[in-house]
């Protein structure tokens, strides 16, 4: 479905991604490194918010290369940022709306999606009229995802969805993914390996700009590197 | 370290290039002293006598992004062109050097500074704003040399020259000149033609410098014969153009004479919002120093009465006027819409036939010449030098009361220059 | 550059005019650095010139010593305002400067028993009876200190309080420092050199006028030669002051009739194709180059 | 667009109407003329504000662009002897195709780049506007009249002229318009989205470039429109856009910037401010201060309000 081969990216004079290769399915795909590591670039430059210097990036046969993020949006990859880029002063139902509105094949969708946002997480439901900058972190979580699932997307990316949320938000939130899984296919950037290995397919460890491992979730639970840095054991 | 030292170098150069210019005069030859030598004028002193094809040099400093300069400028070439096409002054050709003032006093006194010692012109002409002339005075005083004006009205200005300058020669009237002429004109006018009346006269005057000055010299100047009241007003040429406050309390005084005083964008405002409120005063007079494009052609400027000095009107009465005016659109394509424009072509005609006169551009001789000067301008006026309150050398001193008729601007005083009667009292609004 | 070298007091003048910008763009960027926008320039200038002007005339102050004059009043004006305003960021500090700007030429015009009202006041003579060389010499000195100044803050204390107010203001307090104290000090110096060109100007014409002394253009002009130069050093604005101004004056003799239209343009183009400035352009092509 | 809470707004609406209730009793003239003034205000104001709020940035060449829409109905008035606002409709589209090339050429260039370099690009095309406008056509101003700019109506004892009204109106429907664009629009929606957070605008596939093009156009468009009006009431010159674009700019930051309603609000009580200063004898010279020092004060008190919040 995605293919990253071989993308170089610089930050300036810092080579942040190092001839990176990863592959996403049908399936949900971890993205494990420290900060740093060049999660956020990869992601970035998927989603077209940032240029690759060398390398190629395919989804579903069609370079991604060179198109603007609106136009990878169509293609129907939602990205879930760890910034979340809500807009504010819209209420919740809008920033829902908003989701699916720019996407002629999820506009049509638009009320069964919801229904299905509002399954995952019915307090998006209760706050629906509420401006989303008000909402509290795990709710604005929430709606970042529930926005990127109202696209209809066929690859989901979520970027340290974690970041900054209450155990038990965490908790739901990965809980959620296996239901997500069920409609698209998951990249997930994470620090917190524990919880997402729970809900992942397979996964690559990413450092320094390059993949320093690679493997289905049981045996990355059971790779010595990922115990001592990862997991604190 | 590099960036810091980078910046230490380039610093350090600036700074180098800026005392060399700093020094620069000291070094270059033939660069007139700094401090005026009084009675002297350097470029005049040292014309070689050999020298007699050089051109005698006019250099003006006008405003030429505004209509007023770029016009003036116009009719100063025009000017130019027909005196070298008549073998030019004491076997010399005339050569006219213009530089923008771009309306602001520095780049004004600068411009100067160019004209006296790179181009080394031998007569200043040119002139519009008085916050110009204002910045220009220390610059003029310092060269002291031969200068005709043609604009400033402010006799702020006159304060700034002060009374030694008697190289100093000023065409266009001050402010109190113009009060005076009018007073003179309606005096005049109320004899000859009895019915109207003009001792009630309430003032709208935009807030600047312009308007308000205008209006001090002349409330100065009234007490004996008017009884004057004002209000201010902000002009539409910077932002306002709002003018009903001022106009009800016009209403309310009742005035004979309704005057405002602004600029060309207040004109046509003035008389539709006069309009909107049922202001019809037997007179109604604006003095703006130029009127919009057709404003003739509204059926509101009907009768409406204005202040200048001049209208193309006067070549009726007037040959050097239509001399003026034919060669000006024949050269232009265009008829002048300031006065500006004949008044520089008086500009540059006055300096070359005192030039003749003298015999010589050395600064005594010319500024003698110029003082015998009676000049039949396209103003309709004879330009004559008389000292005014404080300089020595006043030129026009007479203005003109002129009034839209059928779409012309028509001159009602003075009765010599005369191309219509008053059309009194101010008909209504109603059906224009 | 195309600076045409007419040699003598023409070019003196031009200069003259050059470097009265120059200080007023250094100045302006000296408050950048704290992040302040400031659009209050020709404010400050128009305090400096009226205050020079009239002490001048109805004290009987020597010209040098009225300047000092304005230059004090200019900075206790910014102190008093500094203390209300500087709490503003942003557009918000813009704007209020902008609009007191507006303030004093209001106050002033209607004030006419004190300032000459809407026509301003005429000075009987100019500073050194006009003479242009030692007027150069005078704003050569205050643009030099003014560099001086400018160099100061960026090389002490003041540069490390004023960067960290830009950049975060958070450091900066945690850091132990009264940010605020320095942006007043910051506002207090920029405003008084300000009101010391202000009151050289007035010095050097001899007159004040509302609408000739807080001309905006003494804000404008100021600001697009320090984008032009590059912002927050030395260097940037004093190139942006050198080659706008000369730009200027060099396309005035070449072109009578449009030298404006194409100065905008060189603008416009210059922000185009050159955002950080000449001065930043070339840092980079040095840079480059090693 | 409004951030005020619902309470915030009766505190200022409250006291404005009492406010308006005594001044109509004691100067209705103030109130008229004050109203029609803000009309204009707002009217001109709205369009800078839409560009503020959404593509964030300040054109400092609005009331240039203005200018053009007013030389463009003039040229159409003169040429075609007919009535200048027949020429509403091609000025708004002329100005709305500029505003695409302008856009394209210009300002999509400093999209991201410092506020300043915005602010700078845009004075630099004022100047190049204003220039253009002064070979073209020269410094000397052009005015229309027509029968209607006059019209007025007496109620009892007060007569008053009514086209001033025309600007409440412009005002009104632009403010109706773009908010019901903004609302209830697709490409409006996206709109406000791309003003409230460009990157996640793009993420939910909204092509935010062509939004601003499009947002900067109509705002042009709406610019060029009320110069149509503004021309049959105002004379217009080369220099008429600096006041304006000031007087917007001032609105809009007063308003708190890219804040629609606000600028209804403040054009209101500036207007009514201004005219009743006006219309005292003594202190008609002062009008512009309260203009000001309205504007510093709104600012300072609201500083306040979020610092103490």
């Amino acid at each position: 479905m995605l293919a990253v081969r071989g993308i170089d990216n610089y930050y300036g004079k810092l080579h942040v991604l190092r001839a990176l290769t990863i592959e996403v399915g049908r399936e949900s795909v971890g993205l494990f490194g420290p900060n740093g590591a060049g999660k956020t670039t990869l992601i970035n430059a998927i989603m077209g918010l940032a240029r690759p210097a060398r390398g190629e990036i395919v989804f579903e046969g069609r370079s991604l290369l060179g198109l603007a993020p609106h136009q990878i949006a169509h293609l129907g990859i939602a990205l879930v940022p760890q910034e979340r880029e809500l807009f504010p002063l819209m209420a919740v139902k809008g920033n829902l709306e908003s989701g699916a509105a720019h996407i002629p094949a999820a506009r049509e969708k638009m009320k069964s999606t919801m229904e299905f946002v509002f399954e995952l997480f019915p307090i998006l439901k209760q706050r629906l009229g509420q401006p989303a900058g008000t909402l509290s972190g795990g709710e604005q979580r929430m709606l970042a995802i529930g926005r990127a699932l109202m696209a209809n997307p066929k690859l989901i990316i979520l970027d340290e969805p974690s970041l900054g949320l209450q155990p038990s938000v965490v908790t739901h939130l990965f809980g959620t993914l296996k239901e997500i899984k069920q409609k698209a296919s998951i990249l997930l950037a994470e620090q917190n390996v524990r919880q997402s290995l729970k809900a992942i397919d397979r996964g690559y460890v990413l450092e320094n700009g390059e993949i320093a491992l690679e493997g289905d979730a049981a045996s990355l639970a059971g790779n010595e590197h990922v115990k001592r840095s990862y997991l604190g054991l | 370290m590099t960036g810091k030292r980078m910046r230490a170098v380039c610093v350090g150069c600036i700074l180098l290039a800026a005392l060399i210019s700093a020094c620069a005069p000291a070094a270059a030859p033939g660069t007139p002293p700094a401090t005026p030598t009084v009675g002297t004028t350097p470029a005049a002193a040292a014309q070689p006598a050999a020298a007699v094809k050089k051109p005698i040099k006019l250099g003006a400093v006008i405003p030429l992004g505004d209509i007023t300069g770029a016009q003036s400028a116009k009719a100063m070439k025009l000017a130019v062109k027909e005196i070298n096409a008549k073998g030019g002054v004491l076997g010399r050709p005339l050569e006219l050097i213009v530089v923008d003032d771009e309306m602001k006093p520095d780049k004004g006194a600068a411009a100067l500074d160019k004209l006296a010692t790179v181009d080394k012109v031998d007569v200043f002409i040119g002139g519009m704003a008085s916050g110009v002339l204002l910045g220009q005075a220390p610059t003029l005083k310092k060269y002291a040399k031969v200068t005709v004006w043609t604009g400033a009205a402010s006799s702020k200005c006159e304060e700034a020259i002060g009374a030694d300058a008697d190289w100093f020669f000023h065409i266009h009237p001050w402010d109190y000149n113009q009060g005076a002429s009018y007073e003179e004109g309606w005096t005049a006018i109320t004899k000859r033609y009895p019915q109207i009346k003009v001792e009630n006269q309430f003032w709208a005057y935009e807030e600047g410098a312009f308007g308000a000055g205008t209006f001090k010299a002349s409330q100065d100047l009234y007490n004996q014969w008017a009884k004057i009241q004002g209000q201010s007003f902000k002009s539409a040429a910077v932002g306002g153009g709002d003018y009903r406050a001022v106009l009800r309390q016009a209403k309310e005084a009742k005035p004979d004479v309704f005057i405002w005083v602004g600029y060309e964008p207040d004109a046509m405002g003035f008389v539709q919002q006069a309009k909107e409120i049922g202001f019809a005063p037997p007179i109604f007079l604006g003095s703006p120093p130029g009127w919009p494009v057709a404003f003739g052609k509204s059926p509101l400027s009907e009768a409406v009465w204005l202040y200048g000095m001049w209208a193309p009107a006067i070549k009726e009465v007037s040959d050097v006027s239509k001399g003026f005016l034919d060669a000006y659109v024949k050269e232009y394509g265009e008829e002048p819409a300031t006065y500006f424009s004949p008044l520089g072509y008086a500009n540059v005609y006055i300096v070359a036939e005192a030039i003749r006169r003298a015999g010589t551009i050395d600064k005594p001789a010319l500024i003698t010449a110029l003082e015998k000067t009676e000049y039949k301008s396209p103003t309709g006026d004879v330009v004559t030098f008389t000292p005014s309150k404080i300089i020595k050398h006043q030129g026009i001193k007479k203005q003109k009361i002129l009034q839209y008729q059928h779409g012309q601007q028509q001159v009602i005083w003075p009765f010599e220059v005369a191309t219509a009667k008053p059309a009194y009292p101010f008909p209504s609004w109603e059906g224009r | 550059m195309a600076f045409p070298l007419y040699a003598g007091v023409y070019l003196q003048h031009t200069a003259t005019i050059i470097l009265t910008y120059l200080c007023l763009a250094l100045s302006w960027d000296m408050l950048v650095r704290t992040g302040q926008i400031s659009f209050g320039v020709a404010g400050f200038f128009g305090i400096g010139a009226y205050s020079a002007a009239l002490t001048a005339l109805n004290l009987k102050l020597d010209p040098l010593l009225s300047i000092a004059v304005g230059g004090l009043a200019a900075m206790a004006a910014a102190l008093v305002l500094g203390l209300t305003t500087l709490q503003l960021r942003g557009m918000y500090f813009a704007i209020t400067t902008l609009a007191l700007t507006e303030i004093f030429r209001v106050i002033v015009r209607n004030l006419p028993g004190l300032t000459g009202g809407p026509e301003g006041t005429v000075l009987p003579s100019a500073i050194f009876d006009g003479d242009p060389t030692k007027t150069y010499w005078l704003l050569l000195a205050i643009a030099l200190v003014t560099i001086a100044i400018s160099e100061a803050f960026q090389r002490t204390r003041v540069y490390f309080a004023i960067t960290s107010i830009r950049h975060d203001e958070m450091v900066a307090r945690s850091s132990g420092l009264d940010i605020f104290k320095y942006a007043v000090f910051v506002f207090a110096v920029t405003s008084a050199i300000q009101g010391i060109v202000g009151a050289s100007f007035a010095q050097q014409y001899a007159f004040v006028s509302p609408e000739g002394t807080f001309d905006i253009d003494f804000t404008l002009l100021p600001i697009a030669m320090c984008l032009l130069g590059g912002m927050h050093s030395t260097l940037g604005p004093i190139i942006g002051a050198l080659v706008l101004g000369s730009v200027a004056e060099y396309l005035k003799l070449q072109l009578p009739y449009g030298h404006l239209l194409v100065y905008g343009a060189v603008i416009t183009l210059v922000i185009l194709l050159m955002p950080q400035g000449v001065a930043g352009k070339m840092k980079e092509q040095f840079v480059r180059e090693q | 667009m409004s951030a005020l809470p619902r309470s915030r707004r009766y505190q200022i609406a409250v006291p404005l109407a009492l406010f308006i209730v005594v001044l109509a009793w004691w100067h209705p003239y103030a109130v008229i003329e004050g109203v029609q003034r803000a009309g204009l205000y707002a009217a001109i104001a709205l369009p800078m504000a839409l560009i503020l709020g959404i593509v964030g940035i300040v054109n400092l060449a609005h009331g240039d662009f203005l200018m053009l829409g007013a030389y463009l109905a003039y040229w159409f008035a003169v040429h075609t002897q007919g009535d200048p606002l027949v020429a509403i409709l091609p000025a708004a589209l002329g100005l709305f195709l500029l505003g695409a090339v302008v856009y394209r050429a210009t300002i999509k260039h400093v999209i991201g780049s410092s506020e300043l370099s915005q602010l700078l690009l845009t004075f630099g095309l004022a100047i190049v506007l204003q220039q253009t406008a002064t070979l073209l056509w020269t410094s000397q101003p052009v005015s229309i009249n027509t029968e209607y700019t006059s019209t007025s109506a007496t109620i009892g004892s007060l007569t008053f002229g009514t086209y001033g009204f025309v600007y409440v109106a412009a005002a009104v429907i632009e403010f109706a318009g773009l908010t019901f664009f903004l609302q209830r629009t697709r490409l409006g929606q996206a709109a406000s989205a791309s003003g409230q957070n460009p990157v996640g605008a793009r993420i939910v596939g909204i092509n935010v470039d062509r939004v601003y093009l499009i947002v900067f156009s109509i705002s042009l468009a709406l610019a060029g429109a009320v110069g149509v009006l503004f021309l049959t009431r105002h004379a217009v010159f080369p220099l008429v856009g600096g006041g304006l674009t000031f007087k917007s700019f001032c609105l809009a930051a007063m308003a708190g910037l890219g804040n629609l309603r606000g600028i209804l609000w403040c054009s209101l009580i500036l207007g009514l401010a201004e005219s009743l200063v006006s219309t005292s004898k003594e202190y008609a010279g002062w009008a512009d201060l309260i203009f000001f020092v309205a504007i510093v004060a709104v600012i300072l008190v609201q500083s306040h309000r979020r610092q103490v919040t």
